[in-house]
């Protein structure tokens, strides 16, 4: 998983390794769930945006990643 | 001529614009627009991130945009990553067309549009260390133009 | 910094550029339009006369109303007189400001009005000779976007 | 008297001297009377414009110039 901007502050780190989902692909929830709890706060702020494998979603509800996936976390942009 | 580039270094938009405006024979007019890191007393560099596999093709899409919208002959798109200091250029637009309308409506377009289809993130460090740039609402204001 | 200039050589648009970009430090953008001679297969020269009482005073008379309407830090108005060949520059106008939409906005503002408020009376070396070129309606359009 | 654009090619020369008006001032009617016929009618082109000693005259009917004094006839500026 990548985190852009405040979130690899945040996280102390740009990249984390989610445990792969035991069975089915991991969704949205499961990120949140998987994510240290400050973190998974922030990552729940609803203009975040996410990208799996260089491609961004529309809806993070359609989020369906499975091993090995690249996952980004993608917060809203900086102005100026 | 397309030249569409991130760079992660510094570098002199004027030796850019010369050879662009060569590449494009039989121009009316170009236009160029330089983006610096405006001096403030209080911020001693500029750290732009951003994640590659969206930026580069972000900007190869708008581009696209610009080359379907204006009739052009040329666009160079140069765009600063990493850490920049005060009075350094972070962003090159130029626009080479037959006609004056279309070269600087293109630049205009594609500056509004830049920060829509390439993703930056901005920090800035001060003396008390890195701050984070927050989202502003003039960038919807200035998409809604077009 | 204001730099308004009538020139009866050629120039390199590039050298004018970078002196006058560093003569605005705190700058936060610089747009850039330059003109040239269209290259066209029948036009061998262009020739630019004008009444020079007034010609400069009328290109400082639209640097003032630019600073009057834009927040600028500087304007270069630059535009060539006499015999051109297809491919040179005949105008550049250049706009520093802190804000990227001033900068775009003066330099748009400046190239719809500068026919105005300079007259210039072109003819074009054929091979048959030269041909004076008659007004246009665009330019009319041109003014009324402001 | 200055002559700008075609105006020059017609006459065949960039400045004409015409001859000091003998008692009052020379007006517009004065300036056309005085010049070459094929010129006097370019000149009467109603989108020409006149100026005084490098002034525009906002209409050329308030012309009114002295011996010494230069009338410059300006033709409509040519596109592009």
């Amino acid at each position: 998983m990548v985190l852009l901007g405040k979130l690899a502050d945040l996280a102390g780190t740009p990249t984390l390794t989610l445990a792969p989902p035991s069975s089915a692909p991991l969704d949205w929830d499961g990120v949140i769930a998987a994510l240290p709890p400050a973190l998974a706060a922030a990552a729940g702020d609803p203009r975040n945006r996410v990208a799996v494998n260089g491609a961004l979603l529309a809806d993070k509800a359609d989020l369906q990643a499975d091993a090995g996936d690249e996952i980004a976390l993608l917060p809203p942009v900086s102005g100026g | 001529m397309r030249d569409i580039r991130l760079l992660t270094q510094t570098f002199f938009p004027g030796a850019l614009i010369g050879p662009f405006t060569q590449a494009n024979p039989g121009l009316g007019g170009v236009c160029t627009f330089v983006g610096e890191v405006r001096p403030d007393s209080e911020v001693e560099a500029l750290e732009l991130s951003h994640y590659e596999p969206l930026t580069l093709p972000g900007m190869h899409a708008l581009a696209d945009r610009a080359f379907d919208r204006f009739t052009l002959m040329g666009l160079l798109i140069v765009h600063r990553v990493g850490v920049l200091h005060p009075g350094e250029p972070i962003v090159c637009v130029s626009a080479a067309a037959r006609h004056r309308r279309d070269a600087i409506d293109a630049v205009d377009f594609c500056m509004d549009h830049l920060k829509s289809a390439a993703w930056f993130w901005k920090r800035e460090k001060r003396a008390d260390g890195w701050h984070w740039i927050e989202p502003r609402s003039d960038d919807t204001r200035d998409l809604a133009r077009w």
